[in-house]
């Protein structure tokens, strides 16, 4: 049996596994070293690679950027890690002018191997200003690549892929899937930076969603599996381009989508879903897809309205039953907990 | 003022009597306060991250005595003593830390987004070094007016690696604004030192000289010492000769993020945090006051008290207070 | 007969009548006060109404956003004006961290009533860095009212909805609509900030349109007309959000959609109208829409690759010929000009 | 070196009267080079913005001297000369500004974008600030493989109010990089002077000295003294010893943007841009070398044609160059 992992085990992992197989790759951040190191993704990197490899940073998110992509332009292959998206608003414009775009305007001369991780979502009580997510802003920029792991494989697979691959790669984890389990191979695999995945076969309703959703729509998978309904559950895993192929083929065979994404749905992902079905699969839609997203407001931090704010596995159940007109009645969640601001009563922090 | 110099100048702008009880008081709020958010947090119903700041008391304490209701304070993540310090109301801080409909900005903001008008608490948010530039913008705004108005911007030797940190010193030297830079140098950002991040030996009071304004590094666990730099720079900013800066060298107690202990994470050593504990900024200024003659045993006891009794009444308040109702989700997106 | 106005003019009357109506408005950019006063938009304001409320800033686009929102929390109208959309990239953590949601995050007691004028989309020559267009960017981020004016008349009267409004407003020109002219009242009038407008009436397909693809659309309409083909012209206007009852009544008549924006394709205004039109008139659309826009390539600056790499007119009529299943033939462009660099001849900078 | 210190210490580092020459030379090819597109502006076949130097040469053309091919060299948006005098192609430089498939960049970047990896210009970029967080990095590179490798980062008075820089310059005091930060203060920033951008008096050269490193404001209109400062900064550099930053006091003769002048503008004076004109870098430094008997008549006669050829190759070069092909439009979107 293949080894299990938690998907913060995983990370780790690749950025041990890569450290030791190239001299190139650095690893650089606020609190990269430091004892709780990204929440376990990279603690005790420092001490084994050395503090040339893995630098802890002044908390000056833009210039970080630029200088992480002035060593890739000398071939280094630096790791850049913002513990929160909402941080890295403070360099969009070495993001988005100058990294996204070296390769093009200066005609193919420059590489800018550069890779930014970026931690999403929501933590517990992160409120407006600690749990946005931004990947559509990012996929939305010609010249990056974006990439949502939802499970552990992938996750370290495609950190593997974004360091050696040329070009600058955006690398969204969302916070509540850090303790997901799942089987992770030892050695330097990769998973495509391309292409969606579908994770689990069915037959009336495509569900296609990013992250921490996708762990809600399999659970919404089963939900609906009660109700007597078969869900395609595909994992869209990467975002530049949305995956045509796959969710035209999924949905010529259920006519009906529900997209689940973990950011506002509002010229979002779901949005760009949307527009991909409506462009490869108009002829085979049987009735307008449901999107499932958040709504379009700021994060609010009390677990009375957070828990309001945020969808989960049911909402996305209720919406594939929407859109297939279904009234058949979903199995009632149980009450166990009194908020549902963690993933899962394991869930202890640090946040 | 001139960089580096670490003293208290003139004896002659001690604070007189009434004004230091002022200063202990608010002190004695803020560690009690501060005591029992540590306390409470393990029953769960504070459910956001929250950031302590006992140790510090004496920086907020020493320069809100100087202000008028109408001066504005601006804060980050660590806002609690800021905020109570300026007048901010205790109830609703704890029952915005209970998440309760009837906090500072009913629950929706959390520990990280106090916010009190009625006492000119402008607003704290923990993105680093972001509110600075809007205190700035405060202060232009109050020139603009023709307004006796001081704005003081409170912020972590962290926030000033941040580049907005510099355009908003820059603004606010150019357009001689009446704004108070006041930085807290607890010597860690987060879990890192300062040797990481940013140049040996370098005061941060010297990043203010090179915009152009009177900077000073000082002990910011003596209170009085921060007033008098304090009182000295909003004598500027209200003669409109424009910003200032002040370091206040300090030092946190509780971990960076909740209510722990974290030497055992190594990343600090006990020895460290013993020593500051000895230079306890309440205890110095208690044992002051009583040396002066300023303080007896009665009135201490009974300060404590008053404190002790609000810290619980505000507790209290939070938990009888109710949760907001689902259709305040949609309130407040836009301005109605 | 109404008045003519250019846009610029039309935009810089409404500085002029705010300045004069309210104290607390104010005006602040680099070059604001400066001979050539952003493009004609501002200049004279600082003569009129003094150094006080009409500034030059330094080059500071991320404090000087705080410090606008600072002076708008005590009661200021601040109107910031970034020459370049691109420039403003340095701001976007005040913009969508605080500006966005002080409202909000405070409860409710704080109000921002902070008007942000970016230049978007191609000036000439202008390449990767001097040419975006990131509309979606703002419409994602809830707490943000984006407007993007096509109109003088719209120009005047939004900036003036946006200068009144107490929330951010963020207020999108195009370059090449400054020289545009048409009917601009005198005095403080006001135009919605929320709200789409047919320009033109039709029956066989809908072309909705933000920005100065609504005249490259309106064009579309008359080259249509020509091909026997009735267009529909929606100015979009407004982004928070799209108006999906303008759409709709639309689709319902026509069935077919052409959506036409000044940005990227890929998780940009296309995608966001797809998904309302899907979830508004998805019974009435009897063809998968088609979208005109920029492909997910960086601008190039050679005029003989952004020829190829900015759509018009008959790219937009082609579209719709396209939706429709039509093959009749579009007049000829007049091929007069070597490059379509500018968007008339009497273009002559400043760009 | 400190702050202020406004003339040549030594003798000493005067450069040989061979590289007097080159410094010569290369000032010669930049103001020529720059002449020639302005004239050629008008024709309409160079279509974006272009920022000429003239009145600047003498900066880079001083520097540029004092480095080898390995060194590297980054820019912003008035980056001709800095690309020419650190020895980037000037037919490709002309075919990028003529928006051919032979330029530098195959036309996708323009005047804006130049890059010459063979020469060590590593790319310029107009987005204000931005490229000093990339020569930071690269620097960081260079420490780290221990290469023996100079980067500068050149940028305006305007850059500085960027936060980025202050970001850019403090990490690489932390880290003491091998990077030169090079300001060349021409007095505005586009349309607008110092006096409403910066705090007055204070010189640009502080802002380096409160990020901890050596920082010196200079005549930047004399290529010896540029140099002088240069030599120090580089040794240092090369040393181990960190970062330093040299503030350039020059002036741009032309407008912000274009071939005009902007005279009729109104920001600035006549007199003063012909108080600058006297002190003409190329004039100045070709007086004192014919003075000292470095350079003949017949030499510089030598010098001036063969710049003038060298220009009037590349604008033939860049004419008869193809412009690129459709299929380039999709291409280098990402590496492959
Ligand atoms: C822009 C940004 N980057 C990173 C963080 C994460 N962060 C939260 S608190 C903190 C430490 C800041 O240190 P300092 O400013 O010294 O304040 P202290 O916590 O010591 O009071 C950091 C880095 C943040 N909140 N914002
Ligand atoms: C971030 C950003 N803001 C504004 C601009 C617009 N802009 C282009 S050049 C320039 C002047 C910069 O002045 P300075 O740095 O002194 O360079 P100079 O033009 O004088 O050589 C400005 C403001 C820009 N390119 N980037
Ligand atoms: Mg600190
Ligand atoms: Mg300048």
């Amino acid at each position: 049996m293949v080894r299990q992992l938690k998907y913060f085990e995983a990370l780790h992992e690749a950025h041990r596994e890569l450290l030791a197989d190239d001299p190139n790759v650095l690893v650089a951040g606020l609190g990269v070293p430091g004892p709780t190191g990204i929440f376990g993704t990279t603690k005790g990197l420092q001490e084994e690679f050395g503090p040339e490899r893995v630098i802890d940073t002044p908390s000056s998110e833009n210039a970080m950027t630029g200088i992480a992509l002035g060593a890739a332009i000398q071939g280094k292959r630096p790791i850049l890690v913002h513990m929160r998206v909402d941080f890295a608003l403070l360099s969009m414009e070495p993001v988005v002018n100058q990294a996204a775009k070296w390769h093009y305007m200066y005609g193919g001369v420059m590489r800018a191997p550069l890779t930014i991780r970026m931690i999403i979502g929501r933590g517990w009580g992160q409120g407006p200003q600690h749990s946005q997510s931004l990947q559509s802003w990012f996929a939305h920029v010609p010249g990056l690549k974006v990439v949502m792991p939802t499970r552990p494989y992938d996750a370290k697979g495609m950190l593997i892929a974004a360091v050696r691959d040329d070009a600058p790669v955006i690398f969204l984890e969302h916070r509540w899937l850090y303790n997901l389990e799942g089987p992770v191979p030892e050695g330097l695999y990769t998973s495509p930076l391309e292409g969606a995945e579908v994770l689990h076969q069915g037959s009336d309703v495509t569900i296609a969603a990013t992250s921490h959703m996708t762990i809600e729509a399999l659970r919404a998978a089963d939900l609906l599996a009660a109700a007597g309904v078969s869900a395609e559950v595909i994992d869209l895993r990467c975002l530049t381009p949305i995956d045509g192929d796959t969710l035209a083929a999924s949905l010529a065979k259920t006519g009906h989508l529900v997209v689940a994404d973990t950011g506002q749905a509002s010229y979002g992902v779901v949005a760009e879903v949307m527009a991909v079905a409506m462009k490869r699969a108009f002829p085979y839609l049987k009735a307008a897809p449901q999107s499932v997203a958040l709504p379009h407001i700021p994060t609010p931090t009390t677990p009375a309205l957070a828990d309001l704010f945020y969808p989960d596995a049911t909402d996305i159940a209720q919406a594939a039953l929407d859109t297939l007109g279904s009234s058949a009645q979903l199995p009632k969640p149980a009450a166990d907990r009194r908020w549902k601001d963690t993933p899962d009563p394991s869930f202890t922090g640090p946040y | 003022m001139t960089t580096q110099q670490k003293d208290i100048r003139a004896a002659a702008v001690l604070p007189d009597a009434k004004t230091r009880l002022a200063v202990l008081e608010s002190m004695i709020r803020v560690r009690l306060a501060e005591e029992a958010i540590a306390a409470l947090y393990g029953e769960g119903e504070i459910r956001c991250p929250t950031h302590l700041c006992i140790g510090q008391e004496a920086v907020a304490a020493g320069i809100s005595v100087l202000l008028s209701r109408d001066d504005l304070v601006f804060s980050g993540h660590r806002s609690h003593g800021h905020y109570l310090a300026k007048g901010g109301d205790m109830n609703a801080m704890f029952a915005e830390l209970y998440g309760r409909v009837t906090g500072c900005a009913r629950g929706k903001g959390g520990s990280q987004h106090l916010v009190d008008l009625a006492c000119g608490f402008m607003g704290a948010a923990p993105i680093l070094s972001s509110t600075i530039s809007v205190g700035v913008g405060s202060a232009w705004a109050a020139k603009l007016d023709r307004r006796d108005q001081v704005s003081i911007v409170y912020f972590g030797d962290g926030a000033t690696e941040e580049g907005t940190f510099h355009e908003a010193l820059n603004f606010a030297s150019v357009h001689k604004l009446p704004v108070i830079f006041v930085c807290e140098n607890n010597l860690y950002s987060v879990h890192s030192a300062m040797d990481i991040r940013q140049p040996e030996g370098r005061p941060i009071a010297l990043l203010g000289t090179a915009h152009g304004m009177p900077s000073v590094t000082c002990d910011g666990n003596d209170a009085d010492v921060v007033h008098a730099h304090a009182a000295e720079a909003v004598a500027r900013a209200r003669a409109g000769e424009g910003p200032s800066f002040i370091e206040c060298m300090t030092y946190r107690w509780m971990e960076h993020c909740g209510p722990g202990d974290d030497i055992p994470l190594g990343y600090r050593t006990a020895e460290e945090l013993a020593d500051w504990r000895i230079r306890d900024p309440l205890a110095i200024y208690r044992d002051r006051l009583a040396a002066a003659g300023e303080l007896g045993a009665a009135a201490e006891a009974d300060l404590m008290k008053k404190a002790r009794d609000e810290v619980a009444a505000a507790v209290a308040f939070a938990k009888a207070s109710p949760y907001p109702e689902a259709a305040e989700l949609s309130e407040h997106v836009f301005p109605v």
